[in-house]
């Protein structure tokens, strides 16, 4: 059998591919990538232990700090477990504002997603356009919340800001450019005959191991999981609002695509359905401040996937526990199983296809299985080992460092 | 695509040169704080329900108060500004707060009677 | 779509002592605790019969005295399941679930290193989420375990 | 002496390197406002170059000195000596004998085969990664290359680049022959700099730098200068062997239009880039074997019979 050689590379902690911090060593042969050894937990801040030290009304600003993308779905889950301990009835106004503001939350997020995976494709034209675009939205959300990303509209028992006449003919205006914009996109994802054949075939997944590995929200979609917390487990005000889950059978990046664009049509459709059933009314109730015992679990439809959060109270103000799972953990798991027999040059855009955000995760678990069918190296070792050992002497100590460049300076 | 990008070029760019110009923010934004010390009975509200513990409320004298923001730690998602019963507290729409001396963070809104006497 | 009277029903029928055990809280929540040794045949009732295919996720609870798990399961219709059971403290013998669901070796190296559990059929593999230099013994999440060092009061 | 003032001022260094940074700047402005971005003031690669060779000049521990600070330099004189045969304002350039334009050729493979030295001498992975990228790549378009700048010079029967140019300057419809040439040069030229879609040894969000991962301060700067200037060079030979419109008419006149055909290669650069997502290595080798070379062949086979009618 002829020796094979294969190396590993280590792409991260640190690396301009990957916005934040995971490491993925990956045993490579040439450009064909053999197996990936995932290590997260870089951006692991125990926001579980301080949640735990906080009162309920302080946990709500912290817990949407776990990411600051989709920080009003985290926010939302949490409030609606608290909600639910205390069995507080939030008043339908303050309902529809939540909603608008999750709808509007996923579109900037798929807005973000599609310049980020035009990027990693080295297609920075797209990354352009949909930042330009995606500025519609942040506008309408900091003309709403106060605030571009950590909009701070949840708390316990309701919403913290109105919204006024002008601000919906505002926000519909809105709707009208970016329904405009999205439907160019989609033209574009179809025909760009260099995004097509850079992103069909690459990270497949099929149904059955999207299943089987737990993968959520348009990553499970693109593979044909009809699964949606919006229509399965209705929160807030999606019992009110008619939208239809968007599947599709590519089982690829092109799949998730086109399904993130798709998905982009439908909160259109709900931010237009919300704003003109939106009711008359208080937006929010006063909520105690000690929440009585008990315990919840509440699941979300982040812009990602499937957010789940658990929260358990013993009567005090402060939570004796809170358990969070983002989407994009369950996610990672699949990452793994599509990277299998790929190319290096399609790592990237397939750890971007799942719209990773790891600060989410690393609030809860990372993978590290690592590939079964070991490769003995042989020829690569010196190369491996210098490599490792070079960073090692760099990346880490640098005191080291500067003791022997001085040293060669004064030779 | 090309047609778009045509068109892209020819009219004018969607970026700013920000130092020199500005972006007006919208009405509500929620920038540094500003405080009212005359309208403030020092209950401490804002303290116990600041998520980072940026504000603090000194008694400097019968019925006057001082407040002595962190902007280092504030987060500014002025829960404060909801929690003051006497509406002492106010978000304005000044962002751009960036100190190179660790000290000038600390703000603290003086009583004006103090100054007078 | 089996609401949760009907599967809380079937649940108390196919395990009796579990009859006190099972609360249905609200629309597709059920809570039940388990003790420890029926747990296995309680799992694998749900997985098959009630076609609870996916773990949302595993929590971990320091009680005291024990320490307690859970386990989130979901069905594809979004009927969700947590299955609470407790291991004492001195030693949190724990059976690894990674033979139903692969996805919950993250979940369980998480309580190994948080909370101390001792999981049985966990492969080898790096420590998550904690580094790799953390002292061995120390597991945050436990009531009892202080931060030493910044702590929130400290404001300045 | 005037060889030597040649050499180093006119058509030489000094004037390559500012004409081929403000080139730089065109493409760079071009594809930002194509992007809806403002783009670079004019002096931005001025202002880079400087800030590189003031910058500290790291090298790794490992890595062999003699050849990691020998390559840039390399790449550089090999560039600036390929201008001296290229005609540039009249149909005479500065030096030439039969056979020039495999000189030249052969002088712009120099500056790829430098930097897939500099690359594996740097021993980081990711480096030795881009460096063999570079090598994939090289095999992939030189072939194209060359067979399509040869084409026009079988028709012109002379291999010195200031013949092509003479014989196609005397009957200047005799290019149109060529439209196949221009069109598979211009891609392969782009792949040749690394632009655009066929940017991959460099790819930043797969292996972060490629082979100048470990280059910094003025080994950098020597890099990015070499790459411009040999976009200019490689403008200017394809404008010298294809487009030889009013090259006979005067040496003022000359020079200006070279600047102006220059200034378009360069926009079509900057609109390819906008344009294009990056391709992979394997496809890249695919879209060269399968689509170009055919191509390439046709079109000496096209000049081959043009010859014959000639005749």
């Amino acid at each position: 059998m002829a020796q094979s050689n294969s190396f590993k590379i280590p792409i991260g902690p640190q690396h301009p591919a990957l916005k934040e911090p995971e490491s993925f060593s990956v045993a490579l042969r040439g450009e064909k990538i053999l197996g990936v050894d995932i290590r997260l937990g870089y951006n692991h801040r125990g926001i579980e232990k301080a949640c735990e030290e906080r009162t309920f009304l302080q946990d709500v600003y912290l817990i949407e700090r776990v990411c600051g993308i989709c920080s009003h779905s985290h926010s939302t889950c949490f409030v609606q477990a608290v909600e639910e301990i205390a069995n507080l009835d939030v008043p339908k106004r303050g309902l529809y504002i939540r909603t608008l503001f999750a709808e509007l939350e996923r579109v900037h997020s798929h807005l973000l997603w599609l310049g980020v995976a035009g990027h990693e494709i080295g297609f920075d034209t797209l990354l352009m356009y949909t930042w330009k675009d995606r500025e519609v939205v942040m506008d309408i959300l900091a003309m709403l919340s106060g605030n571009r990303v950590n909009y701070g509209m949840n708390t316990i028992g309701g919403v913290r800001r109105d919204i006024s006449p002008e601000q919906i003919q505002e926000v519909l205006k809105g709707m009208d450019i970016l329904e405009e914009k999205t439907k160019y996109y989609i033209e574009v994802a179809s025909q760009e005959a260099t995004i097509i054949n850079r992103l069909s075939g690459v990270g497949v997944v099929s149904k059955e191991d999207a299943i089987r590995l737990g993968a959520v929200g348009p990553t499970a979609r693109a593979s044909g999981v009809d699964r949606d917390m919006r229509r399965d487990d209705p929160y807030a005000a999606y019992p009110d609002v008619q939208f239809d889950v968007i599947l599709d059978d590519h089982n690829d990046v092109y799949g998730r695509t086109v399904v993130r664009l798709k998905e982009l049509m439908e909160s259109y459709k709900i931010i237009r359905q919300l704003l003109k059933k939106i009711p008359d009314g208080p937006i929010a109730i006063k909520a105690p401040r000690k929440i009585p015992a008990g315990e919840a679990f509440s699941r979300y439809e982040a812009p990602r996937g499937e957010d789940v959060h658990y929260v358990k109270s013993n009567g005090t103000e402060k939570p004796e526990r809170v358990k969070v799972r983002a989407p994009t953990l369950a996610n990672v798991q699949v990452v793994k199983h599509m990277l299998k027999d790929r190319y290096l040059a399609d790592m990237p855009i397939v750890i971007a296809a799942i719209d990773p955000c790891f600060s989410c995760t690393d609030r809860s678990i990372a993978l590290h299985r690592h590939d079964s069918r070991k490769r003995d190296v042989v020829i690569w070792e010196t190369v491996r080992l210098a490599g490792i050992e070079w960073y090692k002497k760099n990346g880490i100590d640098f005191t080291a460092l500067n003791k022997r460049f001085m040293a060669r300076l004064q030779k | 695509m090309l047609k778009v990008a045509v068109q892209t070029a020819c009219c004018a760019p969607a970026t700013l040169l920000y130092p020199f110009v500005k972006r007006q923010r919208p009405k509500g934004f929620r920038g540094m704080l500003k405080f009212y010390p005359e309208k403030c009975i020092g209950c401490k509200m804002c303290m116990r329900d600041c998520p980072s513990n940026a504000i603090n409320i000194k008694k400097v004298g019968e019925k006057q108060f001082e407040a002595e923001i962190n902007l280092g730690r504030c987060i500014y998602c002025a829960q404060c500004v909801d929690s003051c019963p006497k509406k002492a507290l106010e978000a304005t729409t000044n962002f751009e707060l960036a100190q190179v001396d660790k000290k000038k963070l600390h703000i603290t809104f003086v009583n004006p009677k103090n100054e007078v006497e | 779509m089996t609401n949760e009277e009907t599967v809380q029903q079937q649940l108390t029928a196919a395990f009796p002592f579990l009859a006190s055990a099972v609360r249905a809280v609200r629309a597709r929540r059920i809570f039940a605790d388990v003790e420890y040794p029926h747990f296995k045949e309680v799992l694998e009732y749900l997985i098959r019969e009630q076609k609870f295919v996916n773990l949302c996720t595993m929590t971990g609870l320091d009680e005291g005295a024990t320490l307690g798990v859970i386990y989130h399961l979901a069905t594809m219709e979004g009927m969700t399941v947590n299955l609470h059971t407790h291991v004492p403290k001195e030693n949190p013998l724990l059976q690894s679930v990674m033979a139903y669901f692969p996805s919950a070796e993250a979940y369980e190296r998480e309580l190994k290193d948080l909370l101390g559990f001792n999981v049985q059929g966990l492969p080898e593999g790096n420590r998550y989420p904690l580094t790799d230099d953390w002292p061995d013994n120390e597991f945050p999440l436990r009531k009892d375990w202080k931060p030493k060092w910044a702590s929130p009061e400290e404001g300045k | 002496m005037a060889a030597l003032l040649n050499m180093l001022v006119f058509p030489g260094f000094l004037f390559l390197s500012v004409f081929g940074m403000y080139c730089s700047f065109l493409e760079r402005k071009l594809y930002a406002r194509l992007q809806s971005r403002i783009g670079p003031p004019w002096f931005q690669p001025y202002a880079d170059f400087v800030k590189l060779v003031a910058k500290e000049n790291i090298m790794p521990e490992d890595a062999n000195p003699v050849m990691f600070s020998l390559m840039p330099v390399f790449a550089l004189t090999a560039v600036t000596t390929a201008v001296l045969y290229i005609p540039i304002w009249g149909t005479q350039a500065l030096f030439s004998f039969t056979g020039d334009i495999i000189v030249v050729l052969y002088l712009l493979t120099l500056p790829t085969v430098a930097f897939f030295i500099g690359g594996w001498y740097s021993t980081s992975l990711y480096a030795r990664i881009g460096a063999v990228r570079t090598l994939g790549q090289l095999f992939a378009y030189e072939v194209p290359l060359f067979m399509s700048v040869l084409a026009p010079a079988i028709l012109a029967e002379s291999w010195s680049l200031s013949g092509i140019s003479l014989y196609y300057s005397q009957h200047p419809w005799y290019c149109l022959f060529n439209a196949i040439g221009f069109v598979i040069s211009l891609v392969a030229m782009l792949a040749k700099l690394e632009k655009a879609p066929f940017d991959i040894p460099e790819a930043e969000t797969e292996i972060g730098g490629g082979c100048f991962t470990e280059y910094s301060g003025r080994l950098l700067a020597f890099f990015k200068l070499a790459l411009m200037i040999e976009m200019v060079v490689g403008g200017a030979l394809l404008s010298s062997v294809f487009l030889p419109f009013g090259l006979a008419s005067g040496p003022v006149v000359g020079f200006i239009l070279f600047l102006v055909k220059s200034v378009i290669v360069v926009g079509l650069f900057a609109v390819a880039h906008a344009l294009l997502a990056r391709l992979r290595i394997d496809q890249i080798l695919d879209f060269c074997w399968k689509l170009m070379i055919p191509a390439a062949l046709v079109q000496v086979v096209v000049n081959l019979i043009i010859k014959m009618v000639i005749r």
